[in-house]
């Protein structure tokens, strides 16, 4: 029976995971996650899944195992946090590479130094040339709702990729929201058996894995991994589009919010969509064609959507949460830019790195950009490309 | 470009892949063993086994590193030239003097 | 009725301000509101003061940042009332209940707060005392805010406070605790 | 135990083609390690010698299912496996008949360094699962630097022989008892006792839990002595006490020695034919070689007193 409960992020995405029941999962603790794994831990104990539980001596050994497990025909979920993920960077490649349908979230936290245990982007961003599928949610409906999915889209037969789920640490990951969750049968339905291609038990027809590969076909076998990459945005959108017509709720690939004739728009992706939306919607209200793209699937980058959806804007200015020290500007932003010159697009741009280490976002700083941006469209041309959101000292 | 993607780990036919999209999912191969990868060119010296002194006590067998013992029915029957990369542990395991002895050359 | 009302709880790390807050917006479903809670994150341990926020609304939340001005103030122990100030940014007109064993003119005089805001008090440390045995503000404080706060009704309050501890605690105990939540809903006061 | 002629009617799952070195001990092992398995093996294999040699795309030496994934996580990897097999088990996909040999073979620098931990975490764990390092004392696949295994004194691309210091200066750490700390079952074994180690190996992926052998490899290209010694080698190493073979028992408490010398040779004669001591047995430098000698009798005393106590058990 489909019921509305509060939750949290990581109780949702901890809820997801309970009634995927996965063979395996291989996890360490590590805030603003651990709820997820206390969570899940209790499930079984409490024998609500048949879950084989491995608690791991660390993050290292998690994605580790999970390469094992899934290797061997398990189905496999873990989930990690900033120093956690940098810690399972070698085997974030290497579970690509092997093409294991792991699926991972991700709950976005900051990287040393300075410690700090809040929230940015900069763990899965920084990852995000380790070959692997990665979705960010905006609020806990969508974690739950996108864990689900993830199942489905690493383990099409077309795709056999690992997927990280990526939600905001603390901001969404501890935020108790109502969650409309599904039967335990629907989900079980809708994600169906996994029949894993690559079985390192079947011993009647015994397989090599992970062999070294020399410069004669090293390039190829990356190709053809990189090439599946770019090919599941079909299926991420096919297992969106079923997951919506089953339950109701669908998030696209990107999500265009009053971008129809949006004349300055905010591209963003996590929590800080829901706060632009907000703004524009104020904005709106002011007579500012004011609107928001969303970017849910970040990896394969939907060079497509953002560049159709920029397209007519006057200005637009890219934010998010990490920095690319010595870059020309922040990953995402990059990304964007990217894009639009795949589809020889003029659109002026600026990037905006906000919220790093947790600093809050809130509502009337999205309004400076926004205001900013007003300034760039008048103005048709862009004053300063790279700016960031409440630095202290930064004019 | 439409390409026929190779999403299986397929039985190798063949050694070679001309293109990208053959290359078998993760680079996974099916496990045959690789006796058709000949070291047997890496020899300087090769082993002499002499079946008339040889008591058969599979000394040499266990011991060899290439698996170049060629063995039926619980008898030596000769050495797998193919692989064998002469490094001698046949001949200096073997309790016999004369059963199995080096030559200098890799050639047969 | 506002669309959406933004509150800001005052606690000392232990006290079950985060519990508190999670509860009365779990309770908030029961009335088809949509609701955020989530605490101000730090590491603050045990007897530190902490804060907590909710958002309830009768639309879905898209907010995904701090509450800066909320709409009301809850404070679950008096002994904040001096430590912190509990008004920072409280809107004009906006509300403060407070766990106090005074009256709300006491409350008002001694946050120098006369007629700027509506104050109201509740004994809940005397309510918890006298009804648990000890002296654990949160439960009853969700009972006097929901009161002022006029979304959530008596019965949804009790009938999710028992969804959510029948399973930890036992029945006796339950049964305490809807009577201390009752009791601080019926006793809160105000000016 | 099944004769060498018995034995050698089995197939060997490991072939020849692999591009170890001539000589190697490795493959050695491998083949002993897969003639004793008792159930289907699964080998996992960290980055060493034996991954790069004997699994290079698209030629592989194995006939049973292997996986190499990183250098210090094999034992991870391995955990993985065994929880896949309990889950898949546990839920009726798996025949609860069919029964897996899950094997790690590992270097020592993969083992005793960078692999640590995971194999500490693998052994706490309780997984059923083998690792076995194949202990050639140094990184041998980057060029002969040492590690933990390396011996006191010996030479090595990372502690070379100079006027300010000869060789290695520490001697090296005993894996197998930390090993046995975690309750394991643990053997030391060497590749010339094909019998000892074969036997341990069957006990170990018989026994419902964790476990772990250190198996002697001498490295030709390593050590410095010709091809065709390996096993010659090996012997001299158990036959002064260097490379002592025994097995721990009941959870870490009973020690068992497999083989005591008739006689105990001194460790100069195992030094001897090996390069990386050439320096022990320059003038002035003798010292070298009683330091050797002294360690292997207080760890060898120390041995023969565990498992004096232990017959008490």
């Amino acid at each position: 029976m489909r019921k509305t409960i509060g939750l949290t992020g990581d109780g949702a995405a901890a809820e997801a995971m309970r009634q995927i029941d996965p063979d395996v999962v291989a996890a360490y603790p590590i805030t603003p996650q651990t709820e997820i794994v206390e969570r899940f831990a209790e499930f079984v104990a409490e024998g609500s899944v048949h879950t084989e539980l491995v608690t791991v001596e660390s993050e290292h050994s998690a994605m580790s195992a999970c390469c094992g497990s899934s290797a061997a025909g398990a189905r496999t979920i873990t989930c990690t946090s900033s120093q956690g993920l940098a810690l399972m960077h070698e085997m974030l490649y290497i579970a690509a590479g092997n093409r294991l349908p792991i699926v991972m979230i991700n709950v976005n936290r900051t990287l040393s130094a300075p410690i700090n245990i809040h929230n940015d982007q900069s763990d899965s961003l920084g990852s995000r040339d380790a070959g692997w599928i990665q979705l960010y949610c905006e609020g806990a409906q969508e974690v739950y709702d996108t864990v689900i999915q993830a199942v489905r889209i690493a383990e099409d037969r077309s795709v056999m990729l690992p997927v990280m789920v990526c939600l905001d640490g603390f901001v969404v990951s501890h935020n108790v929201e109502p969650i409309n969750v599904l039967d335990d049968q629907e989900v079980k339905d809708f994600i169906g058996e996994f029949r894993p291609v690559i079985n390192l038990l079947d011993t009647e027809n015994p397989i090599s894995m992970g062999n070294l590969t020399l410069p004669d076909y090293f390039f190829e076998h990356k190709y053809a991994q990189a090439y599946a990459l770019e090919q599941s945005k079909a299926v991420i959108a096919k297992v969106d589009k079923e997951f919506g017509e089953r339950f109701g709720r669908s998030y696209g690939i990107v999500e265009g919010y009053r971008m129809e004739d949006a004349e300055i728009a905010i591209v963003t992706l996590g929590s800080m969509v829901g706060t632009a939306r907000v703004v524009a919607d104020d904005l709106r209200e002011q007579g500012v064609k004011a609107g928001v793209l969303k970017i849910r699937c970040y990896r394969p980058f939907p060079i497509e959507e953002v560049a159709e959806a920029l397209k007519g804007v006057k200005a637009a200015a890219v934010m998010e949460k990490a920095l690319s020290p010595g870059a020309p500007g922040p990953a995402v932003f990059s990304d964007v830019l990217g894009a639009l010159y795949h589809k020889g697009l003029h659109v002026n741009l600026i990037s905006y790195v906000a919220g790093l280490g947790g600093r809050d976002v809130p509502a009337k700083s999205i309004r400076k950009v926004y205001e900013h941006l007003q300034k760039i469209a008048a103005l048709g041309k862009v004053d300063r490309i790279l700016n960031y959101l409440d630095l202290r000292g930064w004019q | 470009m439409t390409v026929q993607i190779n999403d299986t780990i397929r039985k190798l036919d063949k050694k070679s892949f001309p293109a990208w999209y053959e290359i078998p999912l993760g680079g996974t191969l099916v496990s045959e063993g690789s006796t058709d990868y000949h070291t047997g060119s890496w020899r300087t010296k090769r082993p002499i086994w002499n079946a008339e002194e040889c008591s058969h006590c599979m000394i040499c067998w266990i011991y060899c590193p290439e698996t170049a013992i060629k063995v039926e029915g619980g008898k030596v029957t000769g050495i797998d030239t193919t692989l064998c990369k002469g490094c001698g542990i046949c001949a200096n395991e073997c309790p016999r003097e004369n059963a199995m002895t080096m030559a200098e050359g890799g050639e047969y | 009725m506002p669309k959406m009302v933004e509150i800001r709880w005052h606690a000392r790390g232990g006290q079950g301000a985060v519990l508190a807050s999670r509860y009365l917006a779990a309770s908030a479903i029961r009335e088809n509101l949509y609701f955020q809670a989530f605490p101000q994150f730090g590491t603050e341990r045990m007897g530190a003061p902490i804060v907590a926020y909710t958002r309830i609304s009768d639309a879905p939340i898209n907010l995904r940042c701090a509450i800066e001005e909320p709409d009301m103030v809850v404070v679950l122990d008096p002994t904040l009332l001096k430590a912190v100030n509990v008004t920072a940014n409280l809107k004009e007109g906006g509300s403060i209940i407070a766990n106090y064993p005074g009256t709300p003119k006491e409350l008002a005089q001694e946050l120098n707060v006369d007629g700027k805001f509506k104050v109201y008090a509740v004994d809940a440390y005397k309510i918890s005392t006298e009804e648990l045995g000890r002296p654990i503000p949160n439960t009853p404080m969700v009972g006097a805010l929901a009161r002022v706060l006029g979304l959530i009704s008596l019965d949804n309050i009790l009938a999710e406070f028992e969804e959510q501890f029948s399973h930890r605690f036992k029945p006796e105990i339950v049964q305490k605790n809807l009577k201390a939540v009752r009791r601080a809903y019926e006793e809160v006061q105000g000016i | 135990m099944a004769s060498l002629r018995e034995l050698s009617q089995k197939e060997v799952l490991f072939t020849g083609g692999h591009r170890l070195c001539a000589g190697c001990p490795a493959p050695i092992i491998v083949k002993q390690i897969l003639l004793a398995a008792p159930h289907a093996p699964i080998v996992v294999n960290p980055t060493c010698c034996l991954e790069i040699s004997s699994a290079v795309f698209p030629y592989t030496a194995w006939k049973v299912p292997y996986y190499h994934n990183a250098f210090e996580n094999a034992a991870a990897v391995a955990s993985g496996i065994d929880a896949a097999i309990n889950a898949l088990r546990r839920r009726g996909k798996l025949d609860e008949s069919k029964k897996f040999s899950v094997i790690v073979i590992g270097g020592d620098g993969g083992t005793y360094d960078i692999g640590f931990q995971a194999l500490s975490g693998m052994l706490e764990r309780g997984h059923r699962v083998l690792y076995v390092c194949y202990d050639n004392g140094a990184y041998m696949n980057t060029g002969i630097q040492r590690s933990g295994a390396t011996p006191y004194g010996a030479w090595t691309t990372t502690s070379h022989v100079g006027e300010a210091q000869k060789g290695k200066q520490q001697h090296r750490k005993d894996l197998a008892w930390i090993a046995a700390a975690h309750g394991a079952y643990v053997a030391n074994a060497s590749l010339h006792n094909w019998r000892d180690l074969m036997r341990k190996v069957e006990k170990a992926l018989n026994y419902d839990g964790p476990s772990f052998i250190n198996v002697q490899a001498p490295c030709p290209r390593g050590w410095r002595f010709p091809e065709s010694k390996t096993v010659e080698i090996a012997r001299l190493g158990t036959e002064c006490c260097f490379y002592p073979l025994y097995e721990v028992e009941d959870k870490g408490r009973k020690w068992i020695i497999n083989y005591v010398p008739k006689n105990k040779i001194p460790v100069a004669e195992y030094l001897k034919p090996q390069g990386r001591f050439a320096h022990f047995f320059q003038k002035g430098n003798e010292y070298l070689i009683e330091e050797f000698q002294a360690e292997v009798d207080r760890r060898w005393e120390h041995l023969q007193r565990l498992a004096k106590m232990s017959e008490e058990l």
